[in-house]
């Protein structure tokens, strides 16, 4: 079968449907937070990831179910695009036993290490040696399989960035660092927190490949990801892999995003990666304007349905509080 | 007299310290035109600009180090951290290069600087930003450690902190951000080491810090209602530690709980606890002394388990009446 | 039996380990051809190879971080830290990922990894080199925290932690390292949270720690002398604590003397001082619970100074004294 | 005056019998220590720079007195060529009063912050952050003054080194980060602990310069950080230097070098830095054999009479234990 579109190994034309779902399921739960956040329905705080969908469907559609990943406090849809349940999600933001770690850990935690997310993650940066240390796992037992550890321009400041990735490197382990670069921290502009351009030219620091790639091509995601996971596989070791994108909403629940313009803003959103992954498919002839449709709908009406799950799904009891600690 | 919040006090004091010396300046992630994770610096940055209201790179070690290096050469840094629980990054220039240098090198060298930092549960943002580790940093000989409950305590100790040659770790509580008290204007200071007696009273003493303040007057204005009289003393500064006046107070009462948020294990209560077990108040004691702290979990998500995991006002009551009630 | 030094204990602790369990493996800095700092790994290289003996870069936090993500996905990873002061470096992944994990995921996910680090004073290493910081860990919901004082405890206590699902911080004192006992050659398990009596007596409890069980010993053979009966309990592991073994025991004595080389403020002195005075043995007390601990200083350099910062024998013998005598 | 020599600015000819007479200080102050240490005379552990004497002088040699250093465990050439008196580093290693520290610190903490030596440190990577701070009050207070901060290469591969370099240049502050590479961390080989050739290299993660220069060729040296000093002190920002060099003793007090060749040494030894300097500046016609020898003459005599020096100082007493500490 010849494909139409330059694609990676791992992605084959049928596939393209999905992850065009998950794009939609992941703009549609993220917006549904947001709504339920300004409503105060929801307690915490949270970070949207609208804007950024190509980037964590793009990287996860290019490994296989045994691979890893960890993420950031940015994660919900690196959750999505894992497989993760929408439900299980939607419910643990409401803080219900249902939810993936029944409501004790809430937007910025949620993980399903036997799928192989080990997790989102409160700490900017905390998500480097984790996964380090999972590819040192499939390194020692001969696993095979390839770690993705996703991470945000301001996380490359971290010193975990260059303790873990240095580590990583001289030990040739099957990790693969995407930065999701959306140009600011919670308010600090990319440009100004570092010397260099990209991200990925610090790569030269631990002399393995960095690349960069549009963030908002789902198709350059998954072929400058797909490369550097076979490299990862084929043991010649990790990578980084730069995804330029941004987000659309504010940082977290209460920002005023006065560090940035609104004309900024309008010009990003032209770039909207979803809305591209249509144009092309419809382009190519892989998806028709109702068949898009569709998706678009059943991806609405998942997350609608998460929301019911939610609702009607118990709250932990007080009992529950010393449960899952052993000291 | 003029009421502040104790967001607002915090700000006041750093701006009037800023407006008289020269030296004095804040680093921090996202304080500039954002304001800081919590609003603290908010409008600081458009009076006195981005040379002394630095933005910094998200790099909790650098900028705890950087803070060390310029206190060591003249200048007096105020480093703000935007959740206490990041205090695990900034841990090796906090402990074994600021609170060391200048007992180590002889006494040749000081190191003026004070670490602020939010602190505290019930905010939803659950394990890895809700701790309360105050009692880390009281362990390490050199380092300071103040902890207000209003606005008028947080406003005079930062002077003092800002004031010290030494550095001093200065907690906020989340909770206490917006409550209010009378504040005056003009500069004052609060001498470190000198408690304040809230609420006075003769049958039990509560030793309580941070929020729990708050929620130990509210447990004493319930007990008078049932004839039990008890004096609510906040220390105010776990090092120095008031211990007179504790002392004094278990003196007339006989009776003492202390009560924190952080976890009860391994938290500064024991301290209060041991120190009064150890002195002359100890003959005087017709109780045993009572603990409150966090029970031994991370803080959950969920609300009602995030509540249940720390002291609450009914939990107060209880303790101070098993107390009383002991013959 | 033969004899062994606790230093040797704890590498045929590890060894044997290693030999029954592919996925325990030991990371840590110059542990190969170096032997590790104190010598602890020596001639272990060459019995298990450099893939399971795993010399790493100096990075505390990546290699902490990667014992994480390596425990979380199915390794037992021992990670040799080479002084205990260095933990301000690993703090984020021991405090904020290690102990956090299993609970925030609602249960779903373990981390069986054992930290092991020197702790202490009396080798001339000065103060960012000879602290004894269990207290930071005891108090940190999801940390098991280990303490042995002999050869034979460090093996089958080290066995233990080994085996256990959850980390463990295991503090190994160097001043011990030299000392020896009996220690059975084949493989032994000291349950976590069972403390042991290492002498009886009657007129006084002395809990002591690590190499000051050593000094209590000392001193309740020369208390004998004066016909002062001494019981010594050494806790072994302060987290699980065994509260019960030292209850029953002051209410046999009366008194309570606690003894840990770590700084009194903020010491773990002040958890098991304040667990005896809320506990049923506060009836049973004669006199005031003491706590002898290190004074408020960084270790310093000079040797006579060094001594002195810490409880030495003679500071035992007079605080069981002055307990004793108290009316 | 013309030179014969190729020259940095700040260095001329007549200056170069003193830096050849510190290199001799440093030879000779380090052998004597590593004979006490070996006799069991001295406390502690200690780090010798045998071997490594042309960066530390080279380096400094370009500074103006004004400009400031921080230092590392193998930091006594370091503080020679700073200007401190062999007498009060002697007598810190004897832990007498008249020892930089008052013999509080040791070998790892000498400092003299007046004289700009922001002392050694027993953290490898502590400097980082602290040089940095440093510049950043040279620069808010335009001090005009430049820092050096030390680092081997070992200490590249912490994460502060990371996190204050980036932090320095994008505040261009006035630093030099010099690397001395003398290829082992305790016993780790450079070249097995990163993935590239060069720490230099990293350079590139800051958009800075990074330049390799002969650690050995005190002239290289001075030329190379010479122009670094002058880029950072006109504003232009920080660099790194790397200095390859070779230690030629072991790692600290007791070490049997298991991870490297007696060949390798010898090779090292070749390169005698001392020897190196000595040839050009006879052959050049800078200094006459006998001008020479004089000069090691004179720099054993002082080194010899700082041991008489701190032999004869006095011992702190107990009561300076609680001296020099606030908290
Ligand atoms: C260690 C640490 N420092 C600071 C924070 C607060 N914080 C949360 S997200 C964030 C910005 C992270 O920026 P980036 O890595 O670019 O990710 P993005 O939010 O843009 O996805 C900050 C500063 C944190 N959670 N952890
Ligand atoms: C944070 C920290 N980790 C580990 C050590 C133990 N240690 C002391 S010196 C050293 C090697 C340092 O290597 P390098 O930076 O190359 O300096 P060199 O000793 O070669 O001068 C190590 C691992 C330490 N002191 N501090
Ligand atoms: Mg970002
Ligand atoms: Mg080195």
């Amino acid at each position: 079968m010849t494909q139409k579109l330059n694609l990676p190994p791992r992605v084959a034309e049928k596939d393209l449907a999905d992850l065009y779902k998950q794009m939609w399921q992941i703009r549609f739960f993220e917006e549904k937070v947001d709504e339920f956040f300004a409503k105060g329905m929801i307690h915490g705080t949270t970070h949207l990831a609208v804007g950024q969908e190509a980037s964590a469907v793009g990287s996860i559609a290019v490994l296989e179910d045994r691979d890893k990943i960890t993420s950031t406090h940015r994660g919900h849809g690196h959750c999505i695009a894992k497989g993760a349940e929408v439900n299980g999600m939607m419910a643990e933001l409401f803080g219900r036993t249902t939810g993936y770690c029944k409501g004790k850990g809430g937007s910025m935690h949620i993980a399903d290490v036997e799928k192989g997310n080990l997790g989102a993650n409160g700490i900017v940066g905390g998500g480097f040696a984790i996964a380090t240390g999972a590819a040192l796992t499939s390194q020692m037992k001969k696993e095979g399989f390839v770690v993705l550890c996703f991470f945000g321009d301001g996380a490359s400041n971290e010193g975990s960035f260059h303790e873990a990735i240095n580590l990583a490197s001289i030990w040739k382990l099957p990790v693969v660092f995407i930065c999701e670069n959306n140009q600011y921290g919670m308010s600090g502009p990319a440009k100004e927190m570092m010397n260099v351009g990209n991200v990925a030219q610090r790569a030269e620091s631990y002399g393995i490949p960095g690349k960069v790639v549009d963030g908002n091509d789902i198709f350059d995601v998954m072929n400058g990801v797909g490369e550097a996971v076979d490299r990862a596989r084929n043991g010649e070791g990790p990578s980084i892999v730069e995804a330029k994108t941004y987000r659309w909403k504010g940082h977290s629940k209460s920002d005023a995003k006065k560090y940035r313009t609104r004309e900024e803003e309008k010009e990003w959103r032209l770039k909207d990666p979803i809305e591209r992954m249509r144009l092309i498919l419809v382009v190519e002839g892989l998806l028709t304007e109702e068949e898009a449709e569709k998706i678009k709908a059943d991806a609405k009406e998942e997350v609608e349905g998460s929301v019911d799950f939610a609702a009607n799904s118990p709250h932990p009891t007080l009992d529950d509080l010393m449960e899952d600690i052993y000291a | 007299m003029r009421e502040l919040t104790y967001l607002e006090a915090v700000r006041e004091a750093m701006s009037q310290e800023m407006r008289q010396n020269e030296d004095v300046f804040i680093l921090g992630e996202d304080i500039g035109v954002y304001g800081g994770a919590f609003g603290v610096t908010r409008g600081m940055i458009e009076e006195f600009g981005p040379e002394r209201i630095r933005n910094t790179p998200i790099s909790e070690a650098a900028i705890s180090g950087t803070a060390v290096g310029a206190a060591l050469t003249g200048m007096r840094p105020i480093l703000e951290l935007q959740f206490s629980d990041f205090i695990t990054i900034a841990m090796d220039n906090m402990v074994n290069q600021a609170a060391k240098i200048r007992y180590m090198y002889g006494g040749k060298g000081k190191v003026p600087m004070v670490l602020r930092t939010p602190a505290g549960s019930g905010t939803g943002a659950a394990a890895q930003h809700s701790q309360s580790l105050e009692a880390w940093m009281t362990h390490i000989p050199g380092l300071k450690v103040v902890q207000p409950s209003t606005a008028y305590d947080a406003k005079g100790l930062l002077k003092a902190a800002i004031d010290d040659d030494n550095p001093v770790i200065f907690y906020e509580h989340k909770l206490c951000y917006k409550t209010k008290s009378d504040v005056p204007e003009e500069s004052y200071s609060i001498p470190l080491g000198k408690a304040d007696v809230k609420r006075e009273g003769k049958d039990a003493t509560i030793v309580a810090t941070a929020i729990m303040v708050h929620r130990s007057l509210e447990a004493a204005a319930e007990l008078e209602k049932e004839g039990i009289s008890v004096e609510v003393i906040d220390p105010r500064t776990l090092v120095p530690l008031d211990t007179e006046t504790i002392i004094e107070s278990v003196k007339k009462t006989s009776r003492l709980v202390v009560v924190h948020e952080a976890v009860k294990r391994g938290g500064f209560g024991g301290e209060i606890a041991s120190v009064i077990a150890e002195s002359e108040a100890f003959d005087y004691l017709d109780a045993p002394i009572k603990r409150l702290g966090g029970k031994a979990v991370p803080i959950p998500y969920n609300p009602e388990l995030e509540k249940a995991a720390i002291p609450g006002v009914d939990d107060i009551i209880n303790a101070v009446k098993e107390t009383v009630n002991r013959l």
